[in-house]
């Protein structure tokens, strides 16, 4: 394992105080138990947003704390969710009375820490509402097992809800809105390698030369199928295929477009499958009218990319638009 | 012999001291089907339980130290299994609660609240490949031996037993629940490593035991 | 090889466009010669800023156009300096008659090729000016090698050359400034894998399990010594120590600190080192007001970063905060 | 028998073959000290070259083809090379210019020029482990075979031959210029690419006059 790390033990913590470090106009940090959150929060009369869970998915979930988006990041132990505690110490940092929103991706682990913190939370008065976030379409028997991921559709949850709220919206009205982006999103992934957990030493899986993992989750769970390599465009469509027909596109529809580092992939091959990913949706009479493409949700140093596509309307466009001003994403302001 | 609050502190300890030993085996186990992070939760949840452990006063009772390790874990292993594992030894402070000693029966008792309390959480049916293929199995074995009369010794003796070969025999399973579950058919083969770490605490429960 | 890509040959061309799809309110693309540019260019009586160089640095240089920094990008093959041909098409369609400015990482391909460019807008009667870049002290024997090799500093020159010809600058002052930053910058960097060019199909070095580059250049060019791996801290110690020295930096002075990822290093490493380079800065009275951290200057999937001190003072520091608007780097607006 | 437009064309011909061929063993030389383009930038230049020479009228003399090479290395090389061969190519033309053919002493000129112009842009000397260390021997060659009468196929050969001697010999060499400077003492022991591209470049020349 080669990695810019000291003990494996405290990669959580020491990435975490430079990440505050760099951006200490943006975030805070608590040390004990660890938790991010926006320096001007309580923000008063606003609705908090809460996200976290395993590390090794940064930006995900730290990078999005900031004006227009989270007010709290949990980070776990690299891919473990963080347990009730720091949750329940962040709620309490934040809240500003107008209630909390967790926004959990559905994972086992992440959906019983949530429902413990949230307990918890409620016994001390504070009202806590729980949008749990599945987009991942690689998983297709979601009932013989634990469900669809959560994986790179996530971003887009925080981006628009944190909008919502940061507009003033009441409770109700953020979890409304979270959980139509949650059932307009739509993801899926491939690894072409793997990623290794610092603690753990060696890989989380393995694959040939020639070997790809389609449908791969972001803690390199396996997908669909591991299928022999072939080229950008054919894994593009591999990709988007599936996508396309779960949410049922058809002539006209606008839709944001995000195609997603998963860590170790350049820049490059990125807009290589940005550009067949928008060939193929306007060959189905699709209008990419969003996009975004870059590392935001991240299995430490896999290779491989992930596709997701947002059914937009004029609600949900206006607040991706709104201004956001956070480390991993910013603009108009 | 009944069982009492140096056992419960006893079976903390040589739990800690086998998941730390075999952290780097379930860890691989994990990686396997899982996300290799299962073996480093228990290792980091039984180390802070250890801590805790020796601040507490050495009256205290094992419906005490069961509480201790429960919220503990709850508050240090995160993942899945912190939940679970918490909620069992939450619910078996509960069943143990006023008791100063514990018989066979009361060990019975104790397990299955523990067993439940792991699915109530995580809503598993045996089968499913998780940690309940080594619970259950090891709750109808104590049950099995505390009515054919054996002492609380054996109960766990017969429970540890039980939950071995329950995690052994998740190996050939599809898993239902949790991350293995994503693996459909390429689970097979691969044990949990939730089964196994439940077979690996309820064996330093019985090695306490026979040591008292 | 396992990349996403279609034909090694198209790489560039296909990555480019899917580049101009995704940020077509930014930049346009010109197919034949390649060349990305401001869709707003040629700015009404704007120096223009150019730069470019062989592409697998992305997001540098086409990342970098936009309002506030470079009129236009010209990437070249993989890891091979373009030619004149598209570099004088990107000076004729940006120059608005105010001068133009070619930024120049200082490798003899670029070199050659860009004086070459500049001799041809010249008999078209473009004022061009170049700035070479040469921030890496990794390279220290400079007399008798190619010369110091223009790195990650190359962005913090782009960023503050272009918000001061943004400002309405003349070009002699857009120069003296550019200048001023590169005389400023120190940079080095680390490899811990090597990336591999597309059309190679092979790693352009082999590092064992347990080695490491120190002070690696951007093609993967060796640097001071292969070393065995250690800890972050320490990597950070090796890296920071001879900028700093070179820099001269004593108590008091002011830097913007800047921790780069060379492609394939998941950010969580990056701020690992960020803080211990900010550390080791504090301990020499050095004071961090600017910060960037990310993965802004590569070498394809490379895993490695770099860390590049730009001492400051007043002027560079309100050119730093002027408001940009690129692909890649995006604040104020 | 001088040599005329259709030598430098078959030159051209055989030089475009020749480095397609070779493709793979200049970006492997070029990725032991450089980083791992040259062949793939010669490939591209000299499949340019070919494409463009090919629309050029058949009574278009050496010099014409000499300078269409070298816009066209120019164009489309790219990397340090693309403007060295470019340029070498360019100052060709210039000493040809006006020629109908080329005697020996005539070919002399034409590589003296050719290197002096890579030396121009390049400032390299002999002894920096570049293209200059296949050039500059090779001229000298070229020149003591004219003076001792050679025709000039034979001037070629004896330029080739020195050409490919003088890349063999950059190999114990430390470079001075070009990113295999940066290499210091781990560049011995690697024979530059560009020298290499170069022998293989005069001895497409040398062939196309001996078969001419
Ligand atoms: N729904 C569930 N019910 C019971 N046990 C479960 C469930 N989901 C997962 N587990 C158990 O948890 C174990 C994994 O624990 P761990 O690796 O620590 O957490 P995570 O999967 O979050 O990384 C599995 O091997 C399995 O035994
Ligand atoms: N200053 C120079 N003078 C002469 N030849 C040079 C010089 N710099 C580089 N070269 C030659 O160019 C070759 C490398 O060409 P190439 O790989 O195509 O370009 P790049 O180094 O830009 O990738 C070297 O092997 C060397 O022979
Ligand atoms: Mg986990
Ligand atoms: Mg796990
Ligand atoms: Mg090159
Ligand atoms: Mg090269």
């Amino acid at each position: 394992m080669k990695k810019l790390i000291n003990d494996p033990k405290d990669v959580v913590p020491e990435s975490a105080a430079g990440f505050a470090a760099a951006h200490a106009d943006l975030v805070s940090l608590s040390t004990d138990p660890i938790y991010i959150w926006r320096t001007d929060a309580p923000v008063s009369g606003k609705v908090a947003l809460i996200s976290g869970g395993g590390s090794g998915h940064e930006p995900l979930h730290a990078g999005f704390v900031g004006f227009g988006m989270l007010d709290a990041a949990i980070p776990g132990p690299v891919f473990t969710s963080p347990t009730p505690d720091p949750i329940l110490a962040a709620t309490q940092a934040v809240s500003a009375g107008a209630g909390v929103v967790y926004l959990v991706k559905n994972y086992t682990g992440d959906v019983l820490n949530f429902e413990t913190a949230a307990e918890m939370a409620g016994a001390d008065g504070i009202d806590v509402q729980t949008v749990v976030i599945n987009d991942d379409v690689a998983v297709q028997d979601s009932l013989y097992t634990a469900g669809r991921r959560g994986v790179a559709g996530t971003v887009l949850v925080e981006k628009i809800a944190g909008a919502c709220a940061e507009g003033g919206a009441a409770i109700d009205e953020v979890v409304r809105v979270a959980q139509r982006v949650n059932d307009r999103v739509r993801s899926m992934g491939v690894a072409l390698t793997a990623g290794t957990v610092p603690h753990a030493g060696e890989p989380g899986f393995v694959l040939a030369e020639d070997e790809i993992e389609l449908g791969v989750g972001i803690h390199g769970e396996p997908g669909r199928a591991r299928i022999p390599l072939e080229s950008a465009d054919g894994i593009t469509e591999k990709l988007l295929t599936p996508i396309m027909d779960d949410l049922g596109l058809v002539t006209g529809d606008q839709v944001l477009l995000f195609v997603n580092g998963m860590g170790g992939t350049p820049q490059m091959e990125l807009y290589i499958v940005y550009r067949h990913a928008a060939q193929l949706l306007a060959e189905r009479g699709v209008e990419v009218s969003r996009n975004l493409v870059g590392t935001y949700v991240t299995s430490l140093e896999m290779q491989g990319c992930s596709i997701s596509v947002l059914k937009l309307d004029d609600e949900l466009t206006e607040l991706w638009d709104a201004p956001v001003q956070t480390p991993a994403l910013r603009w108009g302001r | 012999m009944n069982l009492d609050q140096q056992w419960a502190r006893e079976w903390v300890r040589l739990a800690a001291a086998v998941l730390s030993e075999h952290r780097l085996e379930l860890v691989s186990l994990d990686r396997e089907i899982g996300d290799g992070d299962h073996g480093e939760n228990m290792d980091r949840g039984f180390s802070a339980v250890t801590g805790k452990l020796s601040q507490l006063p050495g009256e205290a009772s094992a419906s005490d130290i069961f509480k201790l390790v429960g919220m503990t874990l709850i508050s240090t292993v995160g993942g899945a299994a912190g939940p679970l594992y918490g909620t069992a030894f939450i619910r078996a402070a509960t069943a143990t609660a006023g008791a100063q000693t514990v018989d066979s029966d009361g060990l019975v008792s104790l397990l299955t609240a523990a067993r439940d309390g792991v699915v109530a959480r995580g809503k598993a049916e045996v089968g499913d490949k998780t940690m309940v293929d080594a619970w259950t199995p090891a709750v109808d074995a104590a049950a099995a031996a505390a009515q054919d009369g054996s002492d609380p010794a054996a109960v766990l003796a017969a429970a540890a037993q039980a939950a071995e070969a329950g995690a052994l025999a998740t190996e050939p399973l599809v898993a239902h629940k949790g991350r293995a579950s994503y693996l459909g058919e390429r689970a097979v083969g691969h044990r949990d490593p939730g089964a196994q770490s439940s077979a690996l605490l309820l064996r330093a429960a019985a090695d306490a035991a026979a040591g008292a």
